[in-house]
């Protein structure tokens, strides 16, 4: 399979009152055609940031370097109106609240036809409206031929997802970037979201980028998955290998903090707290919470290297 | 929305009953006689006692209070003890250079404060954005009638560009009238023109800051659509609220601008009124005034209403 | 004290990071506040102006160079000069002085009527918030009234059935200024009493006088500071305005709003008579809508999270 | 073991004014006919999703609202009838972890005034006791004594909730309600919170009332579980019962719901229809009939009540009884 998306040493930085914060240092990772790419981490670790850049949403301030090759062109070196024409159109991208992302004073029908005929120079407004009733009929919205009227507070919160899940749609894109898209929402709403995600992807055979903090979701949904850690991915491998085989001691650490279904044996945590990504940082980020830590890890900067074929680590002990 | 407005229209009452009320008092609280206050001591008694019985003060209170009331209901809120003629029917001959006056003040404050608002939040922290604070913050702390005696000093008496005050009827002479109007309602407008403007440019920076804002722009939405369809939409529910309470402060800052270019409008009439102690004629115009600040607020709820959703189906 | 507690058999899991960079104690709410308004350049000249001005009220005997009252018969409408740094008035008396006592006046009123604002607003408020039901009802309503007035026509309302003079002055503006102090304060109390900690509060039993003051006024101080300086710049500009009107502080009183008054008669031969009062009016009142303003950053609680 | 407390058809309703001047009141039943025994030393989870009335349940079993129907009896009398001054003492025995870290304390207090509240309301000590003892809380939840003085903006999420769990302590409860102690915590640290929990109770003999909405955090901790949903318990049991043979179609569909982090293992998925109906207007008969893929047409119409199935396990459902 060819791939649809690399990201090659991705840096972005943010300036504070206390210096500049490096949010994202160095990441690489990779989306091949049709399949689903987990990015797990826990907050402050850079998933959502990661995916911002690829949608070229960072704020001013924020400085990013490093490539971001879509289809083997860099997205960085785009001007902002050729990022316009991609974005919802090439690459679409879901969001973590379905409560606040939809504008509040205009109708759903509205909000999903104004991405089709942004996109689509020619397409007459009915039959924007057409192809929305069609996709959200397609996201499973129950009667869509009148919710299009319907304002979205009027949505549950799975319903707005749906809603978004289809705007999303709207132009059928080769990438959709969800970004914790179940995070806000009820378990067996949730299961609905995920199962409807799998399901479009097999469709319409499209890549989805899926960002989240949820080991589990991730093991039921992605085919890859990559681990970030304070702005690094620490680990990154097919979703059968990091279960069965995870090699970083922070991937490790994080499938024993899980509580596991049917089990009540006494939990692994991770001790400590994640660092604040200041410029002073040396070593590696999880050196401080790390149980194999030894003097290496304290001063040397690690980079991620391939141990087996496919499973990439970012870790001395593994790597060597 | 039907029963929204409803809605709305009722819970005005209690609202127009405790104004009623409340203005009612105004001249039950007045401290010692009112005929006294009114006539002097040396007055006759049949004169005293004719007085007492216009104002209906040899009643008891209550039985006054309903009386005015079921008078107030229509409209007859009795006669001006300096010119004897109904009260209503001064206020209404004066209404005219007011309700100019006050229509074209917030014309130009919306016309100033709406747009440069926007601008500010868009450019934000350029220098655009930094005028716009400062001249808003000198907006709403000059002294309205101080402005209104200086531009007078420069614009009319050094100048001599446009008249000093005065008012010509609109339909007698158009031009002359705007010329006369523009001063004061220039006057009027700066306080209301700063709030506006300082409102705007922070429901702006609000809104662009939520994160359907977000979505919109991963939809690849075109800059125009993205500030004028996304945000101001949603920017304008807060602005309303505040145009709405600047009403209030414009129908208040009326008096004072009426006095500075001697306007015959019902700000001077309400003025002449309490220097004369007409009372009937002071309580009719402050009536009338809160009135009409409640009733521009209504509008305000039912606009509000029609751009929100959420509250149209409350 | 029943069971003594044990000591953790497992070490206590003590966070690595957090250690190194903590100091014994760290700085409380306002320090931390004052820090930040202390960057804003514009709000400090606010501040500073303020200063200025009760510097003027409260020296003015001494800073003046002359007696308020005093008329120099024979200098009366006199352009500035180096005696009289402001020029003179048609009594001939000092603008320069007349303004410096004027500070007396202006911050006088602004102070009391912004008072009896608080006093009441906030009292009214703290109970309808925190108390809700019945009592939050009446006392909405009735604020909901007095707001449909608009404010400066209130004051001269309650300023037509007083009389004129400067204790009724505060009283009115006092009046006027109660409802928005009520409003803010209730919606204040109304956000802060579903906060968790309150719930905590009381789930430990903390009796409601203790969390009124030990737990939401001080959450609620920032709106009403904020306010407060706000409504010190109305207080100024309405005493002035019924002074203009000539329904407020009476003659010969050196009200800025009366100078100004007095001096439109002279526009067109001594503009100096009306310029300078209504210049420190302006000046005093920006001060206060920076100092505001600036307040309004720096007590916010969203940015505190750097 | 002696039952802690106990609770009986316990209500809660709330009104919500609609239409014109508010005539027509509609009910929200958030907790509607709760019956439970807490026994001394467990932990007993209450689980479901949001709007099932589990932290409603919580709050009105301190009276942070007051029910409006049902007993709660701790000791032998009813909470519910105690005036307000034995509530407060009563109070100390109950204690609550909050959801929220960042909102459950007071930004104004330090550290060490948020956690001698409760010293200060309830024990007659000197300051330097009340210092003494707030230092001695802070080393049983793991944090170091010289945050005393520091002020709540100043700590993590982890931390924060650590600070709750002192206070909580602070008063040496007998139970605690933790209403979502770990939901805002990241999954490492959430570990930590839930092993500082667990410990505590051992070392400090306490009864715990764990509400969540995440099943497999409320297994882990919880001896009992109780599945809720629209305000009713519709299936109870010991913890490892209610994962190994779940009888409510709703807890079934509710466990299958749950992602786990094991690629491997391929279940069959029960995917519910639709959202949890409003609780303004509850479905007639069984809540869950609108939902559930077996409901029969006597679902629709009479309400199950919960009966025992098994030893320690209950049921509301037609279907299983």
């Amino acid at each position: 399979m060819e791939n649809l998306l690399e990201v090659i040493d991705l840096k972005v930085t943010f300036p504070t009152s206390k210096g500049r914060i490096r949010a994202i240092d160095g990441v690489n990772f990779k989306v091949k055609k049709g399949e689903i790419l987990g990015i797990v981490g826990e907050s402050g670790s850079g998933k959502s940031i990661s995916s911002l850049s690829i949608m070229g949403l960072i704020s001013d301030q924020g400085q990013v370097e490093g490539k971001i090759l879509f289809n083997d062109e860099n997205l960085l070196n785009k001007t902002e109106v050729e990022m316009r024409k991609i974005r919802g159109d090439k690459i679409s991208m879901i969001f973590q609240d379905p409560m606040s992302s939809l504008n509040p004073v205009f109708t759903i029908g509205n909000q999903i036809s104004e991405a089709i005929l942004l996109h689509n120079k020619g397409v007459t407004k009915k039959e924007a409206v057409e192809k929305t009733i069609e996709l959200l009929k397609l996201v499973g919205l129950p009667s869509p031929e009148q919710r299009i009227h319907d304002y979205p507070h009027k949505f549950s919160g799975g319903m707005r997802q749906r809603a978004m899940i289809a705007m999303a749609l709207a132009c059928e894109p080769e990438l959709l970037v969800a970004d914790e898209p179940t995070t806000a929402l009820d378990v067996t709403i949730q299961a609905q979201i995920l199962e409807l995600l799998k399901e479009i992807q097999m469709k319409l055979g499209m890549s989805i980028i899926l960002i989240t903090h949820d080991l589990g979701v991730v093991a039921e949904t992605c085919h890859r998955v990559a681990v970030m850690y304070a702005g690094h991915v620490v680990e990154e491998t097919d979703v059968y290998t990091l279960f069965a085989n995870p090699k970083h001691p922070y991937t490790k650490g994080l499938i024993n903090s899980l509580p596991k279904l049917g089990s009540r044996e006494r939990l692994t945590p991770i001790q400590g707290q994640p660092p604040q990504l200041y410029d002073d940082l040396t070593g590696c980020r999880f050196a401080s919470r790390c149980p194999f830590v030894s003097a290496e890890c304290l001063e040397n900067e690690q980079v991620i290297a391939e141990v087996t074929k496919g499973h990439f680590v970012r870790c001395h002990k593994e790597v060597g | 929305m039907f029963k929204y407005i409803m809605k709305r229209l009722c819970m005005l009452i209690p609202v127009l009953i405790g104004i009623s009320t409340i203005v009612f008092l105004l001249i039950s609280l007045i401290p010692g006689d009112v005929v006294d206050i009114l006539l002097g001591t040396s007055a006759t008694p049949e004169a005293r006692e004719a007085l007492r019985e216009n104002l209906g003060l040899n009643k008891p209170v209550v039985i006054r209070y309903f009386e005015w009331m079921f008078n107030a209901i229509q409209l007859d809120f009795g006669e001006s003890i300096r010119t004897g003629k109904p009260v209503i029917e001064e206020f209404f001959a004066r209404l005219p250079a007011t309700l100019q006056l006050a229509g074209l003040a917030m014309a130009i404050s919306l016309l100033i404060g709406i747009p440069f608002g926007i601008l500010a939040a868009i450019k934000k922290d350029s220098w655009i954005s930094h005028v716009v604070s400062v001249v808003s913050m000198l907006g709403v702390s000059i002294p309205a009638f101080w402005l209104g005696t200086m531009l007078i000093l420069f614009i009319s008496l050094q100048l001599r560009l446009l008249p000093p005050g005065g008012f010509v009827p609109f339909l007698e002479n158009p031009i002359e009238n705007l010329k006369g109007m523009i001063l004061p309602a220039f006057t009027l407008g700066t306080s209301m023109s700063a709030v506006v403007m300082r409102m705007t440019r922070s429901a702006m920076l609000e809104v662009l800051g939520q994160d359907y804002m977000k979505t919109a722009l991963a939809k690849g939405v075109t800059p125009k659509l993205y500030r004028y369809k996304h945000a101001f939409k949603n920017a304008l529910i807060p602005v309303l609220t505040v145009i709405g309470i600047q009403i209030g402060y414009l129908l208040g800052g009326a008096v004072i601008i009426e006095e500075v270019f001697a306007l015959p409008g019902v700000g001077r009439l309400a003025l002449q009124a309490i220097y004369q102690r007409d009372y009937p004629l002071v309580q009719v115009t402050v009536l009338m005034f809160s009135l009409g600040f409640v009733l521009v607020n209504l509008l305000v709820d039912i606009i509000y209403a029609y751009i929100d959703p959420r509250i149209r189906y409350e | 004290m029943n069971p003594v507690l044990k000591k953790q058999q497992t070490p206590p899991v003590v966070d690595l990071n957090a250690i190194d960079n903590i100091g014994e104690k760290t700085e409380g709410f306002y320090k931390v506040s004052f820090d930040k308004l202390r960057k804003n350049k514009l709000a400090m000249f606010g501040l500073y102006v303020i200063l200025l001005n009760i510097i003027m009220a409260v020296f003015a005997p001494l800073i003046a160079p002359h007696d308020p009252t005093e008329m120099f018969v024979k200098n009366r409408l006199e352009a500035p000069s180096s005696q009289f740094f402001m020029g003179t008035d048609e009594f001939g008396r000092d603008i320069f002085s007349r303004i410096i006592y004027g500070a007396q006046i202006s911050l006088k009123v602004g102070i009391i009527s912004v008072g009896i604002g608080i006093f009441f607003g906030v009292f009214l408020g703290l109970i309808s918030g925190y108390f809700g039901k019945l009592l939050d009802n009446v006392i909405s309503r009735f604020m909901d009234v007095l707001f449909s007035f608009p404010d400066i026509l209130l004051a001269i309302a309650i300023m037509a059935v007083l009389g004129s003079n400067i204790t009724n002055v505060m009283i009115a503006i006092g009046i006027v200024s109660i409802p928005i102090f009520a409003r803010i304060t209730r919606s204040a109390v109304l956000s802060v009493r579903e906060s968790q900690f309150i719930e905590a509060a009381k789930s430990t039993g903390v009796k409601d006088i203790v969390i009124i003051f030990r737990h939401i006024l001080p959450n609620i101080s920032a709106p009403i500071i904020v306010q407060s300086t706000l409504s010190l710049a109305f207080a100024i500009i309405a005493e002035a305005s019924l002074s203009f009107l000539g329904l407020g502080t009476q003659p010969p009183s050196p009200s800025w709003g009366l100078m100004l008054n007095t001096g439109r008669g002279f526009m067109e031969t001594s503009p100096w008579v009306a310029i300078f009062p209504g210049l420190a009016i302006m000046i005093t009142v920006l001060s206060f809508n920076v100092l505001g303003d600036g307040l309004r950053d720096a007590l916010d609680p969203r940015l505190k999270k750097d | 073991m002696p039952t802690l407390l106990k609770v009986n058809d316990l209500k809660k309703y709330f009104e919500v004014n609609k239409g014109l001047f508010g005539r027509q009141k509609s009910v929200v039943k958030a907790v509607d006919g709760i019956n439970l025994d807490v026994i001394e030393g467990e932990t007993i989870g209450l689980v479901g999703e949001s709007g099932c009335g589990k932290s409603t349940t919580g709050r009105l079993l301190l009276r942070l609202i007051e029910a409006d129907q049902g007993e709660i009896i701790y000791k032998g009398q009813d909470l519910r009838k105690l005036d307000n001054e034995s509530l407060r003492k009563t109070r100390k025995d109950m204690q609550m972890v909050f959801q929220d870290p960042y909102g459950s304390l007071n930004p104004r207090l330090s550290v060490g005034e948020i956690i001698r509240e409760p010293l200060r309301t309830h024990f007659n000590m000197n300051k330097e006791e009340q210092q003494k003892r707030v230092k001695e809380l802070l080393d049983v939840v793991g944090l170091n004594q010289r945050y005393i003085n520091r002020y709540p903006h100043e700590f993590s999420g982890g931390q924060r909730q650590r600070i709750g769990i002192a206070r909580a302590l602070a008063l040496n409860p007998k139970l605690i309600i933790a209403d979502e102690p770990v939901a805002a915590l990241d999954v490492s640290i959430q570990a930590q919170v839930l092993n500082l929990l667990k410990d505590l109770q051992k070392d400090l003999n306490l009864t715990y009332i764990f509400i969540a909405h995440d099943l497999s955090v409320v297994q882990y901790i919880s001896d009992r579980v109780a599945v809720m949903y629209l305000g009713k318990i519709v299936e109870i049991a010991n913890s490892e019962t209610l994962y190994k043979n779940p009888q409510h179609p709703y807890t079934k569909a509710l466990l299958s719901s749950i992602p786990v982090p094991d690629p491997t293992v391929k279940r069959e998925r029960i995917l519910l229809e639709g959202d949890v109906p409003s609780p303004l207007n509850p479905p007639s008969g069984c809540s869950f009939h609108t939902r559930c893929p077996f409901a029969e047409q006597r679902c629709k119409e009479e309400t199950p009540s919960l009966l025992t199935v098994a030893d320690q396990h209950k049921v509301a459902c037609h279907l299983v009884n």
